[in-house]
């Protein structure tokens, strides 16, 4: 049988990490394409129902990334996302999922490199992790659907 | 960084070096530090920061040059260029390796041939005793280079003042110590 | 049901060498939602762009997704082309399947089936998307210059000369930064105060800039357009209004021997002093430090002989608000403190100084009026040795870069030596000469050819004192690594420039980036050189890197220009991707509880209180409402909320669920 | 208090009096030096020019020798040893493989845990606070602290005082109630190993050492090396030959001339056995003044900071 492939979703700050990825096409730097990456304007608009989301539909594992502290565009969101990152650990411990499943990190714009060894790292480590499905199987499906959210 | 980007090229001679050293050689920028830092640059064939150079080449020539030059045994390792090395080049590692490369290569300068002879000495010296016997050294080292009449007038007041041991200080665990130096030439072989 | 548009671009070969576009293209054609697709070698050229539009009138789309190049790049292009067909810019979204796909994979069915995917995620999104209309702000139509060196002065005198108010704070008591302290200038060694003072007094007496002197910068808040800045006005002891600058206090203050900042400590100046002669303003400050009243409570002797009263011992720190629509840092550098050397005896051998204390030397309102003698017995100096690169270049010691201002320099100090000085000998110990600039190779061949300036290629290894003289032991790399012996009468080490001290402070006061040796950084190394990553706020002169005089001049012009350029319209348009709290009909009116987390992690204080009342004007609610003129549209509000009452136009909660599902399930 | 002693092989032979007063020194302060026994030689320069893995396992065997002791801490007043031991033991710590190898050549247990001191270390440790009050006979003499090259390189191992101008030894000598004088030749190296096999480059080194020790008036130039001392003082005939003066600046070892402060005679010290005759002249006890250490940071710098 062929290898397991993950599949990981990256969500990453439109300042630095999403421009550091860019910087890591432009130097032409190759990594693995399990990933995908979706953009917010900063680390401090991603709350982990989002997270949940992702493992929800099958993400195997999640990259969260984006300025270094003191480097946040919006001076402080990349802080309240490291905060909401410490305590969204501990809600996965206690749901069971492996937090190697989520790479939390720092890209600047200027990181082309980093951001490919992060992608390599978090890929190689979820691909030893295996395929996630605990969450599907025991998500109540309706509980996050788009609707759940839905504000309207 | 990634990986990619620090490889070691052992088909190199700067990749080599790098192996059995350390030492980068293309980080030397040739400011001329260590040369003007060196307390025998100016009795050395080649200075330091030309040493770097000549190593940079990548020149078999070059190589060869210095595995004959004075310059790796007048070295004191006494480390002023490293400390002042604005790129924290390790030239004394460097030094210590191209003079055993020297050895091995039987292409010692014949005037280090005295320096060679003391350092021969002294380790002979250990070999047999396990430690330095100063007495031992010098007339060992005199027959070496048959350099008599040398220090000859300073050894009288030596001894009076008790500063050479007639008799040398001969180790229990000499044979250990014989053993050791077996155990390196073997590898050598 | 949507009709949207997928638009896949080849960019040439650099996506379809690596990626399938026509079977990306067939296969988004396919997706629920999608009205038409279709692959093209260069979306972004003339023909893509009518091509894009042509289809957005043709097929009706209510939707676009450009699958090319990253938004960073393309995004503006896409949606005014989009625009320009009669669809709302913010229906438009692009897949980056280049940097993020077609660059960092091999060729092969894995590339292809992410750009696909990537493209899927951008449709779903689109469908989310919501027609925006732009957000139109204020602008307020004055400028704070921070730092009165040459480029803020330049800055500051560009700006106003458009017509628009300028205000410029300086932290120390005169205008003039380091430029002042030079003596000539190269490559043309025209008097660097004869230059500059004009332009000091031009700013001081110019109808629209208002200059704070030593003041700093306390707080920046706002944004582009708006920004509300508080000074703090260091208290001068002294009211300015009365103050005539006679000078009088100066001449008669007990206290005379503090060494003299601008002299670099090679002067003195009294406890109340005005820094330079040509100072501007022209008026004296006390330095509470060292004045006697302030340490022991007596003296006061200013006080008596002032002849117009105008000491004041007891004034205060003001702080001044202001407003400003734009901001331009031009705070300068500082050079590297030279007891990174020990081997080269700074400040332990008199005699070794560094090379701004030369130009004080050679500057003709300098300690020695100009004439070139030797600080510890005053004696001319015969031969000078003048080490480049002390502490550029050197990532062991110093720092890793060029400091790039040092080889001229170096040349303009041997040569006024050799003009003052007809039979001294002046040495130059360098690595490189780098004199990329007008005339300035050229000059620095005059140093060597007809001053006779001895050029030795070798660093210096160590500096010290031999009976009265200073040996410096080098080498010339030129002449096989000899090594090379002078006794030197005076030594001046060329020390590298660094970022201000408080650069990085300041970098967090007004929110702007920096690098890691703490200089402010560029939006964009080439194509936006003066601007910030932070929207009004622009860089010039050498707070952004060591740079020289014409350098900082035309930094400095061009940020002027920029900030014309914003001024020049009443009003500035921005995006409207920011928060908004949502509203329901009565009696709900929305979801927002009122708890106002948002407001306390807003960092922009763009969330304000709005009360709901009754017919009696009761109170019956108060929500969250975000000012989109402050809003910058980070979200981390909408992360908080704990009810999902506030959300982010163009990042919205929904958007973003679409983009996840669509990313997971193929 | 029992502290591990290594003497090498020059403090047995040539550099005998460096042994006799660190001993007696040590004994005034009631602490027991243990030697290690057994000792082997380190190796010095010869090694580590000729053959790596010798000059990596001679230290190594003393180490491994001075571990079996239960010996912590280990003094080696001579500058070469400790700058032989103290790199190896840092070389080994950073590679596994090459510690493992090295052991089996030695053919015994090496753990790299040895405290290694060298003299002023030790004396800064052990000895500094209690010594004060023990000063009978203030050695107040202009000394010239030379520390040569082994003590302070490389820097980023040893880890041991100021690389560029270093004071640790003009601090003890000013316990000592001397004066230590600033000087240029503080840790330029004296030609080191070459004594016997160049003794021309010797004098040239040393010759500009004694050179500007005389011309700043040091009446005493003061080692932690028994190298750098038997090239400034039993090379100086060659010396003062190379300089065309009569310089007769005696040499002291550190340890010598705190000895003499705390009342040692000179015998015990073995002052005597210098080729360069020690004769101080006697001085009226005067109150130690405050030392004039070199002034580090110019006032201009001073308000800048």
């Amino acid at each position: 049988m062929q290898e397991f492939e993950p599949k990981i979703v990256a969500f990453v700050c439109n300042w630095c990490t999403y421009a550091g990825a860019d910087l890591t096409g432009t130097s032409r730097i190759k990594y693995a394409a399990n990933v995908k990456i979706i953009r917010f304007p900063c680390t401090g608009r991603i709350d982990f129902m989002i997270l949940m989301k992702a493992f929800e539909n099958g993400a195997d594992g999640i990259i969260v990334s984006g300025c270094h502290p003191n480097d946040c565009h919006y001076s402080t969101g990349n802080f309240h996302a490291r905060r909401r990152w410490i305590v969204f650990r501990n809600l996965m411990n206690f749901s069971g999922i492996e937090t190697d499943r989520i790479q939390f990190s720092w890209v600047s714009a200027a990181e082309g490199f980093k951001w490919a060894d992060v992608v390599n790292n978090t890929v190689a480590k979820v691909r030893e992790l295996g395929p996630y499905e605990n969450y599907r199987k025991i998500a109540v499906s309706s509980l996050f659907s788009a609707e759940g959210t839905n504000n309207e | 960084m990634s990986a990619s980007h620090d490889t070691v090229h052992p088909t190199t001679q700067s990749g080599q070096i790098r192996m059995d050293t350390g030492v980068i050689v293309n980080k030397c920028y040739q400011c001329g530090k260590c040369s003007a830092g060196c307390p025998v640059a100016s009795e050395m064939d080649y200075p330091p920061s030309l040493v770097m150079r000549m190593l940079q080449t990548e020149e078999p020539v070059q190589m060869e040059k210095l595995l004959k030059s004075m310059s790796i045994w007048l070295c004191v390792s006494c480390e002023m260029c490293l400390t002042r090395c604005p790129m924290e080049i390790d030239i004394p590692a460097l030094m210590d390796h191209l003079r055993q490369k020297s050895l091995s290569a039987k292409k010692t300068n014949p005037q280090a041939r005295k320096i060679i002879s003391f350092h021969k000495s002294f380790l002979d010296s250990i070999n047999y005793t396990g430690r330095l016997y100063e007495m031992g050294l010098i007339v060992d080292y005199k027959m070496r280079t048959g350099a008599m009449i040398q220090d000859v007038a300073i050894a009288p007041k030596m001894f009076v003042k008790g500063k050479l041991n007639p008799v040398p200080e001969i180790i229990k665990g000499r044979k250990k110590i014989a053993a050791i130096f077996n155990r390196i030439h073997k590898e050598g072989k | 049901m949507s009709r949207i548009g997928v638009f896949v671009c080849h960019c040439g070969e650099n996506i379809s060498a690596t990626v399938n576009c026509e079977k990306v293209a067939k296969i988004s054609g396919e997706l629920k939602g999608v009205e038409f697709s279709t692959d093209y070698k260069y979306m972004c050229s003339d023909p893509g762009q009518t091509l894009l539009k042509e289809a957005i009138r043709e097929h009706k789309l209510d939707g676009v997704v450009v699958a090319a190049c990253s938004p960073r790049m393309h995004e503006p292009t896409f949606r005014k082309a989009c625009a320009e067909a009669g669809l709302n810019p913010f229906l438009c979204e692009m897949s980056n399947i280049r940097e993020h796909c077609s660059w960092v994979h091999p060729k092969d069915d894995l590339t292809t089936d992410k750009a696909e995917g990537l493209v899927r995620v951008m449709v779903e999104k689109v469908k989310k998307n919501k027609a925006l209309n732009s957000i139109k702000v204020p602008v307020t139509k004055t400028a704070l210059v921070i730092g009165g060196g040459i480029a803020g002065i330049q800055a500051a005198l560009d700006i106003a000369n458009c017509g628009h108010k300028v205000i410029m704070v300086e932290k120390l008591p005169s205008i003039g930064g380091h430029m002042s302290q030079l003596s000539e200038t190269f490559p043309t060694l025209d008097c660097s105060q004869c230059i500059l003072t004009p332009r000091m007094v031009e700013v001081a007496q110019h109808a629209n800039i208002t200059l704070h002197t030593y003041s700093e910068v306390e707080s920046v808040d706002g944004f582009i357009g708006n920004f509300k800045v508080k000074i703090r006005k260091k208290s001068k002891s002294l009211d300015e209004h009365l103050c005539t600058g006679c000078g009088l206090c100066t001449t008669k203050c007990p206290v005379k021997k503090i060494p003299n900042e601008f002299e670099r400590g090679l002067g003195f100046r009294p406890a109340i002093y005005v820094p330079f002669p040509q100072a501007v303003p022209n008026k004296p400050v006390i330095d509470r430090e060292h004045c006697t009243y302030y340490i022991k409570g007596k003296c006061k002797v200013c006080e008596i002989v002032c002849p117009t009263k105008a000491i004041r011992f007891d004034q205060e720190d003001e702080i001044v608000e202001v407003d400003a629509g734009a901001i331009v840092l031009a705070t300068g550098f500082d050079v590297l403190k030279t007891d990174y050397f020990p081997e080269y005896g700074y400040g332990k051998y008199k005699d070794v100084i560094d090379g701004l204390q030369f130009e004080r030397l050679a500057s003709a309102s300098g300690p020695t009026n100009g004439e070139i003698r030797r600080p510890s017995d005053g004696q001319v100096p015969k031969k000078i040795v003048f080490v480049a690169c002390a502490g550029s270049r050197d990532p062991a010691k110093g720092i890793e870069y060029c400091s790039k201002i040092c080889c001229m320099y170096t040349a303009k100090h041997a040569m006024l030596y050799k003009h003052k000085v007809h039979d001294g000998i002046p040495y130059v110990f360098y690595m490189d000469i780098r004199a990329g600039g007008k005339n300035y190779e050229e000059f620095v061949r005059r140093a060597i050819v007809e001053d006779e300036t001895q050029y030795i290629r070798g660093r210096i290894s160590t500096i010290y004192e031999k009976n009265g003289k200073l040996i410096v032991k080098g080498a010339d790399t030129l002449l096989g690594a000899m090594p090379v012996e002078i006794e030197a009468d005076m030594v001046v080490l060329a020390t590298a420039g660094v970022a201000n001290q408080g650069a990085e402070a300041l970098a967090q006061t007004v929110h702007v980036s920096y690098d890691p040796y703490k200089f402010f950084s560029e939006a964009h190394p080439k194509l936006k050189p003066v601007e910030t990553n932070t929207a009004g706020i622009f860089l010039a002169g050498a707070c952004q890197a060591p740079k020289d005089i014409p350098e900082s001049v035309a930094a400095a012009s061009g940020a002027a220009v920029k900030v014309a350029a914003l001024f020049s319209n009443d009003m500035l348009t921005r995006d409207p991707l920011v928060a908004i709290v949502n509203r329901q009909a009565p009696p709900v009116f929305s979801s927002c509880v009122g708890c106002f987390l948002c407001q306390s992690v807003c960092p922009y204080q763009a969330i304000e209180r709005e009360e709901i009342k009754n017919r009696n004007g009761e109170v019956i609610k108060t929500l969250a409402k975000v000012n989109e003129g402050l809003c910058q549209g980070c979200g981390t509000c909408v992360a908080l909320c704990r009810t999902k009452a506030i959300d982010i136009n163009g990042y919205s909660n929904q958007q973003v669920y679409s983009e996840v599902m669509a990313l997971l399930n193929d | 208090m029992k502290i591990g002693l290594y003497p090498g092989c020059s403090m047995k032979g040539g550099a005998q009096e460096y042994q006799e007063s660190v001993a007696a020194l040590a004994k005034v302060f009631d602490i027991e030096l243990v030697e290690i026994p057994d000792w082997n030689c380190c190796g010095a320069t010869a090694a580590h020019n000729m053959n790596k893995e010798l000059s990596l396992s001679l230290p190594a065997r003393i180490l491994a020798l001075a571990e079996k002791e239960g010996l912590s801490d280990i003094v080696v007043p001579c500058a070469a040893c400790y700058n032989r031991l103290s790199l190896v033991q840092h070389e080994l710590a950073a590679d596994a493989s090459l510690k493992a190898k090295v052991s089996s050549i030695i053919d015994m247990k090496y753990e790299g845990t040895s405290g290694i001191l060298n003299i002023i270390q030790f004396i800064d440790k052990y000895i500094a606070e209690r010594f004060e009050e023990k000063v009978v006979k203030p050695f107040n003499y202009n000394a010239a602290c030379y520390y040569g090259c082994l003590l302070v390189r490389p820097h980023n191992i040893l880890k041991f005082d100021r690389v560029e101008d270093p004071e640790s030894m003009d601090i003890l000598v000013r316990k000592a109630g001397g004066n230590a004088i600033d000087w240029a030749f503080k840790t330029e190296c004296c030609g080191a190993g070459l004594s016997v096999s160049r003794t021309d480059t010797v004098a040239r080194l040393s010759g500009k050492i004694m050179e500007d020790a005389s011309d700043r008036k040091a009446e005493v130039v003061v080692v932690a090396c028994p190298m750098c001392h038997s090239n400034l003082d039993m090379r100086r005939p060659e010396i003062n030959k190379y300089l065309g003066e009569d310089i007769k600046i005696p040499v002291l070892y550190i340890s010598q001339v705190m000895g003499l402060a705390v009342g040692l005679d000179a015998k015990t010290l073995g002052l005597n056995r210098h080729m360069t005759e020690v004769r101080l002249a006697e001085k009226p006890v005067k109150v130690a003044e405050e030392p004039v250490a070199p002034k580090k940071v110019a006032n201009a710098q001073k308000l800048e900071a």
